[in-house]
């Protein structure tokens, strides 16, 4: 145990009756130490828990720090608790929910361009959901509204905060996709060797 | 996600066509144009009882491919390619193809990862438990202005899995968020009913504070462009009616002041 | 530690989600155990709890367990709770009252299904307010408490009663909803709000 143990009772009475990630800064104010204090003092207990193998556990969501249940409880809470929130996204609001979190703020033609169709209900979609929303206008695109995610999208998918999402980069089609899509567009004259099988499985699991 | 969709259904031309291109082995010296372009025009005649809009989206990507396809049948010829990739050679028509279909297989991939984030979060469920009884005297009146149509507009968003979302949207936040409601709330019985009178609006026995939030509604409407209003006699009654964006357009409103 | 190492972590989970006090024996069927061995986890646990000095507590009230805030924090809390947004809370509170308005009388899991979020707290602090109230029970949902408005509430919105709510199908958003909206609510499927209907006229006297 160490220097924390004070803020720590505290810490865990406010944490339990808050019904939303709460920032490390408002909890300083609330008990009157510094959020550095309370930063080390919340990273000590979330340690604490996974430690102690608890049922809960603490996580940083969306700009703040909220109480979980841990995963490996999933199935007895849902067995439990009669599961509401089961709203699944379909493919296509997934594709233009991830044009916005990298590209955002976007206009909707930005998401069109890059899912090479009109997006238009699908975003309506992910604002009634709460996941996007608009975030002013693009003077040089003729006032078109930009799109920005939600605070509500960090807390469905874990996320920190935006810089939290996994790089770009990091999904750009592996080679043999890249090839494969280079030389089947091309003309006759192409490269004359095959494409392994590797490309193949992994588009046919995503898409069939 | 462990399900797999059997029907051919795709969620946009480059989807269909990544799907066709990534799911042959490559032959050696095979025309893959050739192959993919007439796979891809069989795809679409099956997709016959697809509307307008959907087909209007791979016919473009369908005459793209046409002419590169042609193009590589026939070498040399400058070829017309339609639309968007007007002006372009089908070499640079067929580059700029390329790269947008691996930009797209780069966000089908990120599609992808974010789902089983969204699936992973979904196992874990965050304290809601709500207050102890002894804290619940501390909630604030949350009736204050309150208007009963306001609670309708509510409820009706829930019966449709809305989520009534104004506390993030920048553009409202100074706005109460009753007025905000009750705009909504006329809007939706002006665009059901198509027109109404300022009393009937208001109904029976209103208090002072539903007449005024309700004027105001009514002005902000006005403003956005969604409602006419009339008045035909000094101190008559106010007939509100349901403007469509074109109607709203003849009128002058400017296009960016619509639905702000 | 002990033999019931196994089953506190889902003890934990099943108490961290539950906003009521759950019976031992509840427990144990979720469990897969016997009520003794229940019973001795729990009795653990919260002396694990008042050992650590935690936050929250474990406490067996009347009709079984549920884990509370250490009074230690009582005050601290009451400031917290005083310095919530007032207008999220009362978007969760106008959602709750707007469903029970619209579909008394309904059951917590009918408010919960169609607000999509658990709303237990909610409705006590409506109840609290006198707004809602107790209206019998569901006997074909396992006896789950029913919950209707109250004559403050009729007054609060000068209606006569709760016939003259406006139709909802007048608010829908557009027009597909309020296609939708008429047949659920035309609908006599409607099995998480149906109800009979004894349970309306017997009440109001009660509450009042």
């Amino acid at each position: 145990m160490s220097e924390n143990t004070a803020v720590r009772g505290p810490l865990e009475a406010l944490l339990f009756v808050s019904d939303e990630p709460v920032s490390a800064a408002r909890l300083a104010r609330l008990l009157e130490a510094t959020p550095g204090e309370v930063e080390s003092a919340l990273a000590e207990l979330a340690q604490e828990y996974r430690d102690a193998e608890r049922g809960f556990q603490l996580r940083e969501v969306a700009g703040g720090w909220r109480l979980y249940t841990h995963p490996a409880h999933h199935d007895l809470i849902e067995q439990y608790v009669l599961s509401w929130d089961t709203r699944r996204l379909s493919q296509a609001a997934l594709e233009a929910l991830s044009v916005v979190a990298y590209h955002q703020p976007v206009t909707r033609a930005g998401v069109n361009a890059v899912r090479g169709v009109n997006s238009e209900g699908v975003i309506a979609s992910l604002m009634e959901k709460g996941l996007v929303r608009e975030a002013g206008r693009d003077k040089n695109q003729g006032n078109a509204i930009l799109y920005s995610t939600t605070r509500t999208f960090l807390e469905k998918f874990g996320l920190k905060d935006i810089s939290d999402l996994p790089p770009l980069a990091a999904f750009a089609p592996d080679d043999d996709t890249e090839r494969a899509i280079r030389e089947r567009l091309s003309s006759t004259e192409m490269s004359a060797f095959e494409v392994d099988d590797s490309a193949d499985d992994d588009e046919i699991a995503e898409v069939d | 996600m462990g399900y797999n969709v059997k029907t051919d259904v795709f969620e946009g031309p480059f989807d269909l066509l990544l799907h066709l291109v990534s799911r042959q082995k490559l032959d050696v010296n095979a025309i893959s144009i050739s192959d993919v372009a007439d796979q891809y025009l069989e795809h679409i005649d099956r997709m016959a009882d697809l509307d307008l809009d959907v087909a209007s989206e791979f016919l473009v990507l369908a005459a793209t491919l046409l002419e590169i396809k042609a193009s590589s049948l026939l070498p040399r010829q400058e070829a017309y390619i339609g639309d968007e990739l007007d002006d372009l050679s089908p070499q640079e028509a067929r580059d700029i193809l390329v790269a947008r279909l691996i930009a797209y297989k780069q966000f089908k991939n990120a599609a992808g990862e974010l789902s089983s984030r969204m699936e992973n979060e979904n196992h874990m469920h965050p304290r809601q438990a709500g207050l102890e009884t002894q804290f619940l005297g501390l909630m604030p009146d949350y009736l204050e202005g309150l208007t009963l149509h306001a609670l309708s507009v509510i409820c009706a968003d829930l019966e449709h899995k809305r989520e009534v979302f104004l506390l993030e949207a920048e553009h409202v936040a100074s706005m109460p968020i009753s007025l905000e409601l009750h705009a909504e709330s006329v809007r939706r019985q002006v665009s059901h009913s198509k027109q109404a009178t300022f009393s009937e609006l208001v109904g029976k026995d209103a208090t002072p504070e539903v007449i005024v939030v309700t004027f105001l509604a009514i002005l902000e409407l006005y403003k956005r462009g969604l409602i006419d209003i009339v008045q035909d006699a000094l101190f008559g009654d106010i007939v509100v009616s349901h403007l469509s964006p074109e109607d709203a357009a003849a009128r002058g409103v400017a296009e960016e002041d619509i639905h702000e």
